[in-house]
């Protein structure tokens, strides 16, 4: 069972479910785990950052994305 | 070591009535569709037509002379500039990114010619050419900067307007021109593993499987006496809150921002509007007093949130946008769709020596997995020897899924339950006998309160309950062997599990209670109330500690600003607040003892509480509560509870909170073999819970389970068409849901287990019922329907081909 | 903490009520005269065109006059809920289906979102709101919280208005009729278990 | 919605003249249950809106039920829970267990039988407006191969495979009523079975009245020789047992005279299953002088379904049809119901 793995760069405005319930500690909800909870974008409030591009957890700890911004 | 729940309890586990039912009952509660601010503005979403296109011209001139019309705004994020220079005769404005070693460093130029489609805002004002100076921090939104943008559904939100009346803005709105250029689509899974080079969404429409095997299924196939293959699913769903996403947002004189929102987590959503607007969130409040349902889909303000505050921040007057219905069942989240090949091996005994599953299915434009991936063969999976699960998610241009009711879980349910019918179908036996055989064995480290150390028996518990208060044993028959004639009778059944610990990760959840003078008790918390009745909950916990009606307590919650909390999801806020309010009253109990004692001559380790009154134990003098508080004089008495995840995890905390539950329903039915209609005549639903804290509530919300698994089961479903790539059945009309007369008995049979503390249980009942009532049906025919919703068209279909 | 919009639109201030029976019986009559000059002659243009401009609306809800300004396109449903600031019935569906809309016109259960609020004037029009005198709970409410029919609470005054109505009808109204009543309401967070006890409840005790 | 200028006339005449006035930029407004919604969905944009509700006034003939049996006269204004409470109309189980079975009680207080009858289509594809279909000036029907589970299967060759969502048709079809229908200059009366067409292209509706024309009044008056015992009956076939639309539906009338079961004068109308609602000669021909029981009242239903070409995702609407046939023979013989067991 691979855990989705949890960058330390992750940028400032990736926002889940997982972190709305359980705050920093969202990798302990089974849902994040299982990756069955979804991403949306604190920039534009859609599962789609500034970039139009997708908002999830390895797209959104790419440091040479250009709408990235270290936490 | 904490104190903990009270041995002997008077309210908890009882059944007690709702303390805003009064006003929800008659219409007088306010929800955020309710609320109207003084000149308050109505917006209105543009949204592509297409499902999947580029927008390539964009005229809002006409829009902005419609009579009403006040502001506009683009979906995209107005970008934060450093003035260079401000030409007021060349109307242009220099530009250059503002400078940040976050970003990897690109900075940026960009000259733009000031005109009716470019706002500029400074502040989270809207300023003017005239008003800026170099190196001033601005956001400037150019409207053309749509053109070329890509939008993945039909949905896909584009721009916003704001006037006088709901009416205006949407004349607003279908003044603006805009032409797209209309792209390749896919909206059926199927055609997207057909197509494997297809990228018709923002990552490849096929993402590569994922696979996880344990033992030798092979091995398990050979060993067994028989083997069944076949293929089952269920379709996308919406979530159909009844009141939809949005907020009114309206900011202050000094640039703070107020939303009344409809979301569950008050908190989060404060938070994000702070980091959108470059506000303070001390400068940030989120009111959610009443709310309209969410099931897991109202987490943050979203895009109709931020467009809500960006135009009351260009108008200066308050703004509401609240989606209609066709918007939230379009472009509010959905539950994923799950279809899989399934191959599973068994003996006589019950023993399930394989099980291997291929099974995919879409999360719509974006979205994880559709399955909760290592939960598969679900309850059963530490008992079953050898299975392979392989996952495959097809992205499809339909709105993005977001998290509904137990995420995942549902599926893998069907996808596991319907296969063991089958198997004990053709090994003629009893499939509660499979059941039994594959239950998850007591895990022997664990201790024997929680419930990885009891669950074996937990489950052989409840499947016993079910089977008597269900009849099964004088109900059950061989599939298709029931009483002859055109309706045929059947019975079926199905287990869950689910997490339903506290939550909260380095931040614990907070609940104040504050005892005044007059004897008057407030609990505040910035938690939220859905409809789970976390308002009365808290209300219970205090008045039981407290020795006074649940109608005593002030309860105010919903607002962000009254401390921390997390959002209401994975069924964690009752497990959450009620150690958090049961702590906040403990302690403000103990302060009011500190502080009246001496006035009493007393020593506060001597007093206690009874109902309505203080004793003290030593001298046995008692005074009424009211007598006692009175002493405080000019203080007040104080607590504050705090809790999450970590806290309950900490030795002797399990009797405080604790997770994991399992759960067994069984459903009966009567099938129509002529027209195909399915009639349900009962459904049981045992279900095992902590320490029940509002009996009454807490049987709803398994009820409300059940009833949402029976909508899952035989009514709703997301239609796409697949040559347009619109839905077809975007409403309450033809996305159907059952009314009172459609539903059966049902049977709520709580375990309460007082030992394991408080666990949420709003997201397991609703996670069997689908698949009981399936396997109900297939009892009935002898033939299984394999997709669902069971609509008389699949019924029919399925007896055409099964041959009876 | 939530007070209704003042001035808006026109200058006419939605708190301008006019209160007390006698405005009543004024536009009571006012649609009397309408009715009986219809059956003259009809030389006179009795076509009676309003609009598209906003018209004066007055509406009698819960037994007060409520005045506004309306464009004949707005729904009763709007009206009350836009422009009176009367919110016990919701929006949820607007489209005849769902229920959460229901209101009684003249002791009838319709849907507020599917009658042009210009074609309510001159009517009986009450919410659930209409279900509390002065802090008292009718025994239809008081049903549904002592038997927990509410969750979110959104779909609730609908099916509240509508069992209310079946039993103003028939007092001695069976669970199957009251039943039967809510077959236009829909709940989402799934009520009826409990709505099923408050009806036995209902019937047993006498609405 | 689009604005518009909403008119109350009082009298029927202002009506007319209003209608006539409009040249087809006019809509009637009746309960509202159908106008209204096409309205919210911009597939209808009238300028003007006629309202009938000043009709719940002094104007009889369109708010009121009149007559005796077997001859009874419903206003066209007349509410459907009325026609399903009215006591004139008890001799009409057909039309009145319909009536009581329509949507839920909110739609039956506000919706009328002239609405009922001048209803537009339900098909998903025309009430969307970002959907180009034939009915709207497009140059395709959407349904007929993507998603028509609830659409015709009787499309008689008919490029538009609608189904007629008329309850009362039917029912009305059986009992052999005519339609009274008025105009600024004059009007007409014409049995019930040519009220309805099958539209094809934009412009056209589901109903054959000129834009300037009003319906008025419909007359019941089934042809039952004196002393013969007049039976009549609907079933219909709906997923939920709340407010729903029916899948397939039939409507059965006949008379007996002697004392054997002989079925005389049968009349079988289908509905829901065709872009108009269906007369079925060749089922009645079937029933026509037999004796009624579970054989014939199936061979009548197979011949009900003769000539049925579903689409790509209705075929079970033609075993349902079959259902419904049968079961409302039955119903209307009286017999007890076999699948109520």
């Amino acid at each position: 069972m691979e855990l989705p793995q949890v960058g330390s760069t992750r940028c400032v405005h990736l926002q889940s479910k997982a972190m709305a319930v359980y705050g920093e500690g969202f990798a302990a909800d089974p849902d994040f785990q299982n990756d069955v909870t979804d991403f949306t974008c604190l920039k534009t409030g859609r599962a789609l950052g500034p970039d139009n591009g997708p908002v999830n957890f390895p797209q959104c700890c790419n440091t040479q994305r250009q709408c990235y911004e270290e936490y | 070591m904490a104190e903990g729940w009270p041995k002997k309890r008077r309210l908890l586990g009882t059944k007690i009535r709702r303390i805003d039912g009064p006003d929800k009952s008659t219409g007088r509660a306010k929800y955020s569709y309710d609320i109207n601010r003084p000149g308050m503005l109505y917006g209105a979403i543009l949204r592509c037509p297409h499902a999947h296109a580029k927008i390539t011209r964009l005229d809002t001139a006409a829009a902005k002379k419609v009579p009403g019309f006040k502001a506009l705004a683009i979906v995209l994020p107005p970008k934060d500039w450093v003035v260079v220079k401000a030409d007021e005769t060349g109307k242009t404005l220099e530009l250059k990114s503002v400078p940040s070693k976050k970003q990897a460093d690109k900075a940026e130029k960009r000259t733009v010619t000031v005109g009716p489609g470019v706002t500029i805002l400074r502040g989270n004002k809207p300023v003017t050419l005239a008003d800026l100076k170099a190196d001033d921090v601005v956001q400037v939104e150019v409207e053309q900067d749509v053109i070329g943008r890509e939008l993945f559904y039909a949905g896909d939100e584009i721009l916003a307007v704001a006037a006088d009346t709901e009416e205006h803005a949407k004349d607003a709105l279908r003044a603006i021109q805009i032409e797209y250029q209309v792209l390749e689509h896919v909206v059926d899974p199927a055609e997207v593993l057909a197509k494997p080079g297809l990228r018709t969404t923002p990552l490849p429409n096929l993402s590569p499987g994922k696979e996880f095997t344990k033992g030798d299924p092979a091995a398990g196939f050979k060993a067994a006496e028989a083997v069944v293959e076949a293929s089952y699913g269920v379709g996308v769903i919406s979530h159909q809150c009844l009141e939809t996403h949005g907020l009114v947002a309206e900011w202050d004189a000094d640039g703070g921002l107020t939303v009344w929102a409809s979301t569950q987590a008050t908190v989060a959503t404060a938070a994000a509007l702070a980091g959108r607007f470059g506000v303070p969130p001390g400068k940030v409040k989120c009111i959610t007093h009443y709310m309209g349902g969410g099931f897991g889909s109202k987490f943050g303000p979203d895009v109709q949130g931020f467009l809500a505050a960006d135009l009351a921040r260009r108008t200066g007057k308050a703004v509401k946008i609240m989606l209609d219905r066709e918007e939230e069942v379009i472009a509010a989240g959905n539950r994923p769709s799950a279809y899989g090949k399934v191959k599973i091996g068994g003996k006589k005994d019950g023993t399930i020596t394989a099980y291997v599953i291929d099974c995919y299915g879409t999360p719509g434009y974006t979205g994880g997995n559709t399955v909760n991936l290592n939960f598969l063969p679900y309850v059963y999976q530490d008992a079953i020897e050898n299975f392979t699960r392989l996952h495959t998610v097809a992205f499809t241009n339909a709105g993005g899924a977001r998290a509904m009711r137990a995420p995942g879980h549902p599926q893998n349910c069907i996808l596991t339950e319907f296969a063991i019918d089958d198997l004990a179908a053709k090994l003629e036996i009893d499939p509660v006998i499979i059941r039994r055989k594959n239950l998850p064995p007591n895990n022997p480290k664990a201790n024997k309160i929680e419930w990885a150390g009891r669950r074996n028996d937990i489950y052989n518990e409840q499947i016993d309950i079910a089977l008597k208060l269900s009849g099964w044993k004088e109900k059950w028959h061989p599939p298709g062997k029931g009483k002859s004639g055109v309706i045929k009778h059947g019975i079926g059944m199905a287990l869950h599990t689910w997490g339903g610990n506290a939550a909260g990760g380095t931040t614990p959840n907070e609940c104040f209670v504050f005892i005044a003078k007059d004897g008057s008790v407030t609990a505040e918390s910035s938690t939220q109330d859905l409809g789970t009745a976390q308002r009365t909950v808290t209300a219970i916990v205090v008045a039981e500690i407290l020795g006074l009606e649940p109608t005593d307590i002030i309860v105010k919650i919903g607002e962000s600003t009254f401390g921390f909390s997390t959002g209401s999801g994975g069924s964690t806020t009752c497990p959450t607040q009620a150690p958090a309010a049961l702590l906040a009253a403990q302690q403000a109990r103990n302060d009011l003892f500190r502080k009246v004692a001496p006035k009493v001559g007393a020593d506060p380790k001597d007093l206690a509480i009874e109902v309505g009154k203080v004793v003290d134990t030593k001298t046995k003098k008692e005074w009424s509560w009211k007598e006692f508080c009175a002493k405080l004089g000019m203080d007040e008495a104080q607590g504050k509870g705090e809790w999450n995840l970590a806290i309950s995890n900490e030795p002797g905390n399990e009797n405080i909170s604790s997770g994991q539950v399992g759960g067994v329903q069984t459903a009966e039915v009567l099938v129509d073999t002529e027209t195909g209609l399915i009639r349900l005549q009962h459904i049981v639903a045992v279900q095992d819970c902590g320490l029940v804290v509002n009996k009454l509530a807490c049987e709803s919300q398994v009820a409300g389970g059940v009833i949402m698994g029976i909508n899952y089961a035989l009514f709703e479903e997301n239609i796409i068409d697949k040559t347009t790539g619109r839905q077809v059945n975007a409403d309450m009309e033809f996305y159907k849901l059952g009314g009172l007369k459609d539903m059966p008995k049902i049977t709520v049979h709580m375990q309460d287990m007082p030992e394991r503390g408080v666990i949420g249980i709003g997201e397991p009942p609703t996670i069997s019922t689908a698949a009981a009532i399936g396997n109900a049906v297939f009892n009935a025919l002898g033939v299984r329907v394999p997709i669902l919703p069971l609509t008389p068209k699949r019924v029919l279909d399925a007896l055409a081909k099964g041959g009876l | 903490m939530n007070n209704s919009s003042g001035d808006r639109r026109d200058g006419v201030s939605r708190r301008g009520f006019l209160t007390g029976t006698g405005a009543v019986a004024a536009a009571a009559a006012g649609i009397q005269a309408e009715l009986k000059q219809a059956t003259a002659q009809p030389q006179v243009d009795d076509t009676n065109p309003m609009g598209p401009a906003p018209v004066l609306l007055q509406l009698t809800v819960n037994g007060k006059l409520l005045t506004t300004q309306v464009e004949p396109r707005v729904t009763l449903l709007d009206a009350l809920r836009n422009y009176l600031d009367v919110t016990g019935c919701k929006r949820v569906c607007d489209r005849a289906t769902c229920g959460a809309c229901t209101v009684m016109v003249n002791g009838r259960t319709v849907y507020a979102c599917t009658m042009l609020a210009l074609e309510a004037r001159g009517t009986d029009i009450r919410t659930a709101e209409a279900l509390v005198r002065g802090g008292k709970l009718d025994p239809v409410p008081t049903a549904f919280v002592d038997c927990d029919a509410q969750q979110c609470g959104f779909c609730t005054p609908g099916f509240v208005v509508s069992i209310r109505a079946a039993l103003d009808r028939n007092p001695n109204a069976t669970p199957e009729e009251l039943e039967a009543a809510v077959s236009g309401n829909i709940c989402r967070c799934g009520t009826y278990e409990q709505m099923r006890h408050a009806i036995v409840q209902l019937c047993k005790k006498g609405g | 919605m689009k604005n518009f200028t909403y008119y109350q006339p009082t009298s029927l005449h202002g009506v007319l003249k209003v209608l006539d006035e409009a040249g087809g930029k006019a809509e009637i407004l009746a309960g509202g249950t159908d106008l209204l919604d096409r309205m919210k969905e911009y597939v209808a944009q009238p300028e003007k809106v006629i309202s009938l509700v000043g009709f719940s006034g002094p104007f009889k003939e369109i708010s009121a039920i009149a007559g005796h049996p077997p001859t009874v006269t419903i206003g066209a204004g007349v509410k459907l829970v009325n026609i399903a409470e009215s006591e004139l109309l008890r001799p009409y189980p057909a039309l009145t267990t319909a009536a009581a079975q329509i949507a839920g009680p909110q739609i039956r207080n506000m919706g009328t039988l002239g609405g009922s009858l001048c209803q537009r289509n339900r098909c998903w594809y025309f009430r969307d407006e970002h959907v180009q279909c034939l009915l709207k000036g497009g140059r395709r029907c959407f349904a007929h191969d993507g998603e028509n589970q609830y659409h015709a299967i009787f499309t008689q060759g008919h490029p538009c495979v609608i189904v007629h969502p008329s309850t009362l048709a039917p029912p009305l079809m059986v009992l052999g009523a005519t339609c009274e229908i008025r105009s600024h200059k004059g009007q007409r009366q014409i049995p019930i079975e040519q009220l309805f067409q099958a539209p094809v292209k934009d412009g056209q509706r589901e109903h054959t009245l000129a834009p300037n024309e009003l319906l008025v009044s419909v007359t019941v008056a089934p042809k039952i020789p004196p002393g013969a015992i007049f039976r009549n009956a609907s079933y219909e076939v709906k997923q939920k047992e709340t407010s729903d639309w029916p899948i397939v539906q039939a409507s059965v009338a006949y008379y007996t005279e002697a004392k054997r079961h002989v079925a005389q004068g049968v009349r079988i109308a289908l509905g829901h299953v065709a872009p108009t609602p269906l007369l079925s000669p060749g089922a009645a021909k079937v029933l026509e002088g037999q004796e009624v029981n579970e054989k014939t009242a199936s061979a009548a239903a197979e011949a009900a379904v003769e000539g049925a070409r579903p689409l790509s995702q209705n075929a079970y609407k033609v075993q349902q049809l079959k259902v419904a046939v049968r079961r409302a023979i039955l119903l209307a013989s009286g017999a007890k119901p076999y699948w109520e067991g």
